[in-house]
């Protein structure tokens, strides 16, 4: 009785700092103008700088790169940390064989199964063209890996994970990681500053255009793809079967 | 340009310890020898041309992101290098993971990042690269507590990472930019130029209060203040003391820098100085109520943020400058007491007040040289690092109240560490110094306390100048008298401790969005 | 109101629905489904790239989240086959008992898993926590009874003694008694306990000559000939219990409501019904 | 309607995330919660930016078009990702929790994480 006393003043004190927060911050927002033109420098001159025309991947992967390495460091160390730390959770195979296993999931798998090439061209198409349209190698990577999903549903977790060569996986990802960051400090070996595309342009529009963002979107939708893998690898083996 | 190196030096090295686990340990010592290289020719060619402004790939500086090497690179970046250092001599014998040394090398390229960073989404990602780093380093050695204090400490910053970011897009929205160059100029000329907006005078416009409001609530998670960051004394002891020691020295004194960055662009001077005040007394009260040897370091941990606070608050150049040594130096004490606790400790079995001093002929004698050392400057010993910023800063304050109150932290300080000097009384004196078993961990501790006891030539050679003689006598008269404070008045009375609700993390998060409120009623009315 | 607008008005209102649910399954739907409209939003606003990236992370962030939560959502339950009560019926389980369970972890959100193992091991498997409720037709024993968990009966029972007329020989127990662990002490054999295919297979060849057995599982004994042997019934009035591993108050707790409006509601006879007649 | 953006329901979601954080005990939903906070603020980033006559910012090259700011879209890209890692590693560890204690409320964690800590000495090392 005296948790339950106890547990209302707090929720009330929170609903109460909860409110507060919202009437402050919303009072304050709603002075808040807009400053004309900001980021106009980069629509002025993005393509003639980068080469490629989707000026937001111009400026992910081109202007700001430095913040994308940190992001692909990220997402790498949530893969790293992901496997490190699911290896404490018990594998609890052996056990569930000789147990009676019921299961309420009964999934379609024909669906599984049409499904997942067609969304994993629209993952390589996102890709290769991420410096012309929308896209780009994070969201065409993180399809790639939802494929994975798509087919351990359809054909039962155990058998994609199979497929997974753990030692060549780690190696791939491994490569794409360093590659990745090896890249931006190669150019001072063409004369460029750090960080700067030593490609050469092309004309806008182009597949071939950009200078190195398609190269880096190739890359990262590697990196990205493999980790969604290996992550989805880890959490299904961990628990089970889907 | 040698900035970028540093950040890129790291990352590459973490990828090689990917590809080569077994030789983790050599490469990243290699690592952090270079870097110490590197750091050396930064400096060099900081006291010949002074601050150093780089833009990553040649962009200007409104398009790409800057990194600048002024005095807090400087200091912090040695910091950074002699941890490291120490870090790696500790570890030497112990069979740590390939997945330690991994994260080590992420967390000083974070770091270093961190130092130069002068943008504030790049300062965005790499504190959250840097979070998640100290996480995962929080619950490597993966005991249930570990894992819960690290899950707090996840928990609370990403709160105030999310009000980070919001804070920056109010910014970037009203300037048009990141920079924090820019935006200083932006700001300054908008208070300058008297335009009225919303009928307010032109430094209470609302997006300024807003956006410095957020800031500032967001990085007070990170910086160990009192009220925001409740995650610290769970997260420092609970994690194995190479972890703690990495935390305390660098990983939470990042928030700290970015802290000094805002405070020279917002006016914030007021809302810093409340807050430190407030984190220096609660601080010290917590770490008077504890008994255990690294709870007490930890409360004391959130003490010392608070002298940062009131050096920025008070705004004046000696105020400043004296926030920022003792930061670093109470880096190098912090890493020191948790590595030589944590030897203390695994010889005694147990890290209890009582159980310390009772066993301490146990204790290596090196590592009980040094917790005296550390617990000495910790109170304010003369000479010893701290005592330097302390007298900066003290230097820097006019106002009556203000002494009192730093006096009183300063008190709080060494009734937390009265009961702990004992441990360190050196009884046998047969027993060496050096065994070749504890070679690596001995070396370590000297790594750190050449530093710890050359500190102040060496801030006199940095150029900094300050007077021995004239502050010999307050910091002498606080330690003599909490010393007979404690043993005169308090030592039995002292039996329970403070609340401990306000640790739970609810409560912590509770508390952490009131803290918001505060803040901006704060910086709107003062 | 444009579509954006009607778009962002729905935002909250799935982030409320689906943060306050009770079960984690239905807030992390809840979650997936929000981020599906929020990519909208983002697509009118004009920021294609944002809504991919959205969508993509939604996606990995669901099935991650999903498999997790299955991954805790198991009620593992432990015990020996008992006709009526819990029994394999081909690839499937079936029984009183097992139609009880099943109800208990739908409500609960979790999936039910089942291992049969011999009565003498329940006991283990829970103290250790490995399994959740222990099942089978338990009549709990003085141990049970103070180092578990004992949920209410469900069903009365009561005990029987049988005795072969000829020789007395190895003891076997079904479900532990008072009466039966005194039998244990007097004849002192190691191992009282067994599958109940062991002791049918015991009575028919003759091997065994004392045990007791439970209510059940004397009926379903009856169907053999127990010729040969001397019943006695014991008047004690006993219930059938869920067993529930010390560490689960909650599940203990729940379970007892659980029952509680089975009873109440009826359900429970017409079990019974369905399987005892 | 003027009212009705992205930036005021960006703010609103902000504080439901809260809400859930503080007032639920389930730490999956206290998860949940935290990834609501995150991407309520990328929603204010990109609505912050949102005009209606704008165009997605990819140069087509027609004249007389408003583009809409580029740069807060680059930046949320690395912010969605960012809060995916955070999301998946906190999740890692609340299942560590969970497999240890076979609860999900927060309470209840809390306190058997300072019973196991009060009588284990040995997380010295």
């Amino acid at each position: 009785m005296i948790v339950r006393k106890r547990l209302t003043v707090q929720n009330t004190i929170a609903v109460i700092v909860a409110l507060i927060f919202l009437v402050v911050v919303l009072f304050s927002f709603s002075f808040i103008g807009r400053r004309p033109g900001a980021g106009e420098q980069f629509i002025r001159q993005g393509v003639e700088d980068t080469g490629a025309v989707n000026i937001v991947a111009a400026i992910y992967l081109n202007y700001r790169l430095f913040d994308t390495i940190f992001e692909i460091l990220v997402f790498a160390l949530a893969v790293i940390g992901v496997r490190f730390h699911l290896h404490a959770i018990k594998d609890k195979r052996p056990r569930l064989k000789e147990a009676l296993f019921i299961s309420e999931s009964h999934i379609v798998r024909v669906a599984g199964d049409l499904l997942a090439p067609v969304v994993a061209l629209i993952g390589l198409f996102l890709i290769v063209t991420g410096h012309l349209a929308p896209g780009g190698g994070f969201s065409g990577g993180a399809l790639l890996g939802t494929v994975i999903l798509l087919l351990a549903v359809a054909r039962g977790g155990e058998r994609v994970g199979r497929r997974l060569n753990e030692d060549v996986v780690d190696r791939l990802e491994q490569i794409f990681l360093v590659s990745i960051i090896a890249l931006s400090a190669l150019s001072p070996l063409f004369g460029r500053p750090f960080f700067a595309n030593f490609f050469p342009l092309g004309e806008p529009g182009r597949l071939l255009s950009g200078g190195w963002i398609l190269l880096y979107n190739l890359l990262i939708g590697g990196k990205v793809f493999i980790g969604i893998w290996v992550m989805m690898y880890c959490f299904i083996r961990h628990r089970g079967d889907v | 340009m040698t900035q970028l190196l540093l950040p890129v030096l790291f990352f590459i090295t973490g990828a090689l310890v990917l590809l080569w686990p077994r030789r983790a340990q050599l490469i990243t010592l290699v690592a952090v020898l270079s870097s110490g290289v590197l750091v050396v020719m930064l400096a060099a060619r900081f006291f010949d041309y002074g601050p150093i402004s780089y833009t990553i790939g040649g962009w200007p500086a409104k398009m790409g992101i800057e990194l600048y090497f002024d005095e807090i690179g400087l200091y912090f970046s040695a910091l950074a290098v002699v941890l490291g250092l120490a870090v790696i001599t500790y570890l030497w014998n112990r069979r740590m993971k390939s997945h330690f040394y991994l994260l080590f090398n992420f967390l000083f390229g974070s770091i270093y990042t961190l130092i130069f960073a002068y943008d504030l989404f790049n300062i965005f990602v790499a504190m959250e690269f840097l979070t998640l780093i100290s996480f995962l380093l929080i619950g490597y050695p993966r005991r249930p507590y570990q894992i819960w204090a690290g899950l707090k400490y996840l928990l609370l910053s990403a709160i105030g990472m999310g009000m980070y970011l919001l804070g920056v897009a109010v910014l970037y929205y009203h300037t048009g930019a990141l920079n924090l160059g820019i935006i200083a100029e932006l700001v300054g000329g908008e208070l300058t130029s008297g335009r009225m907006t919303c009928g307010l005078a032109p430094q209470y416009e609302a997006w300024v209060i807003v956006s410095s409001a957020l800031l500032v609530t967001g990085l007070a998670v990170r910086a160990g203040i009192f009220l925001f960051s409740m995650w610290l004394p769970d997260a420092y002891s609970f994690s194995s003391p190479v972890v703690a020691a990495l935390l305390a020295g660098l990983s939470t004194k990042m928030a700290g820098i970015i802290l000094i960055r805002l405070a020279a662009v917002f006016p914030i001077d007021s809302v810093l100085l409340i807050l430190g005040c407030i984190t220096g007394i609660l601080g010290g009260l917590y770490a008077i109520f504890s008994h255990e040897l690294r709870r007490i370091i930890s409360f004391s941990a959130l003490a010392q943020v608070g002298y940062l606070l009131i050096g920025l608050g008070v705004g004046r150049e000696a105020g400043i400058t004296g926030g920022m040594l003792h930061l670093v130096a109470h880096g190098l004490i912090i890493s020191l007491l948790f590595l030589a606790g944590g030897t203390a400790i695994a010889a005694v079995g147990g890290g209890s007040v009582s159980l310390l001093n009772a066993k301490r002929a146990v204790i290596p004698p090196l590592a009980r040289l040094s917790l005296l050392i550390g617990l000495l400057a910790l109170g304010g010993f003369p000479w010893l690092p701290p005592f330097v910023g302390r007298a900066l800063l003290s230097g820097g304050i006019e106002s009556g109240w203000l002494k009192a109150v730093v006096s009183l932290i300063s008190l709080t300080g060494v009734i937390a560490i009265v009961r702990l000097l004992p441990v360190g009384y050196i009884s046998d004196r047969n027993s060496p110094f050096f065994s070749r078993d504890s070679l690596p961990e001995s070396l370590s501790f000297v790594v750190l306390l050449l530093p710890i006891l050359f500190f102040f030539p060496l801030v006199r050679l940095a150029g900094i100048e300050i007077n021995l003689g004239d502050n010999l006598i307050k910091p002498s008269m606080i330690l003599i008298s909490g010393i007979l404070l404690w043993h005169l008045v308090i030592k039995e009375r002292i039996t329970g401790t403070l609340p401990k609700g306000i640790l739970k993390l609810d409560w912590a998060i509770i508390s952490l969005v009131a803290g918001f409120s505060i803040i901006y009623l704060l910086i709107g009315l003062l | 109101m444009t579509t954006l607008q009607g778009l962002l008005l729905l935002l909250p209102i799935i982030a409320i629905f689906a943060l306050t649910r009770r079960r984690p399954l239905g807030a992390i739907l809840g979650m997936g489904v929000f981020s599906l409209l929020l990519a909208g939003v983002y697509l009118l606003s004009h920021a294609p790239d944002v809504a991919l990236v959205e969508v993509a992370v939604g996606a990995a962030f669901l099935a991650f989240y999903i498999l997790a939560v299955r991954k805790k959502g198991k009620l593992m339950v432990i015990g020996d086959e008992t006709p009526y009560l819990f029994y394999r019926k081909g690839e499937d389980v079936a029984g009183l008992e097992y139609e009880i369970l099943r109800g208990f972890a739908d409500k609960l959100g979790l999936d039910l898993e089942i291992l049969f193992v011999p009565r003498q091991q329940v006991h283990k498997w829970l103290i250790s926590e490995d399994a959740d409720i222990g099942a089978g037709g338990v009549i709990p024993t003085t141990s049970e009874k103070s180092n578990l968990l004992i949920s209410d009966g469900y069903l009365k029972t009561r005990l029987f003694h049988i005795s072969s007329r000829s020789v007395d020989g190895r003891v076997a127990g079904i479900s532990g008694s008072h009466a039966l662990e005194e039998i244990e002490n007097k004849n002192g054999m190691a191992d009282p306990y067994a599958y109940f295919s062991d002791l049918c297979a015991g009575i028919d060849h003759g091997e065994i000559a004392n045990c007791s057995v439970d209510l059940v599982r004397f009926i379903a004994l009856d169907h053999q000939a127990l010729t040969n042997y001397d019943i006695k019934r014991d008047s004690e009035d006993l219930c059938y219990v869920f067993t529930v591993s010390p560490g689960e108050k909650e599940i203990y707790e729940e379970l007892n409501t659980y029952i509680k409006r089975l009873r109440s509601s009826g359900e429970l006879d017409t079990i019974i019904a369905r399987y005892l007649g | 309607m003027e009212w009705l953006n992205g930036v005021t329901i960006g703010v609103v979601l902000f504080v439901i995330g809260l809400l859930a954080l503080m007032l639920r005990r389930d730490l999956i939903v206290k998860l949940l919660g935290l990834g609501l906070i995150n991407t309520s603020v990328i929603l204010c980033l990109i609505s912050l930016g949102y005009y209606t006559r704008g165009v997605a910012p990819i140069i087509t090259g027609k004249p007389g078009q408003i583009y809409i700011d580029p740069l807060p879209q680059a930046l949320v890209l690395s912010a969605i990702v960012i809060n995916l890692a955070i999301l998946a590693l906190s999740l890692v560890f609340v299942m560590i929790l969970v497999e240890r204690y076979h609860t999900t409320d927060s309470v209840k964690i809390a306190q058997q994480v300072e019973q196991e800590r009060s009588h284990d000495q040995e997380h010295i090392r």
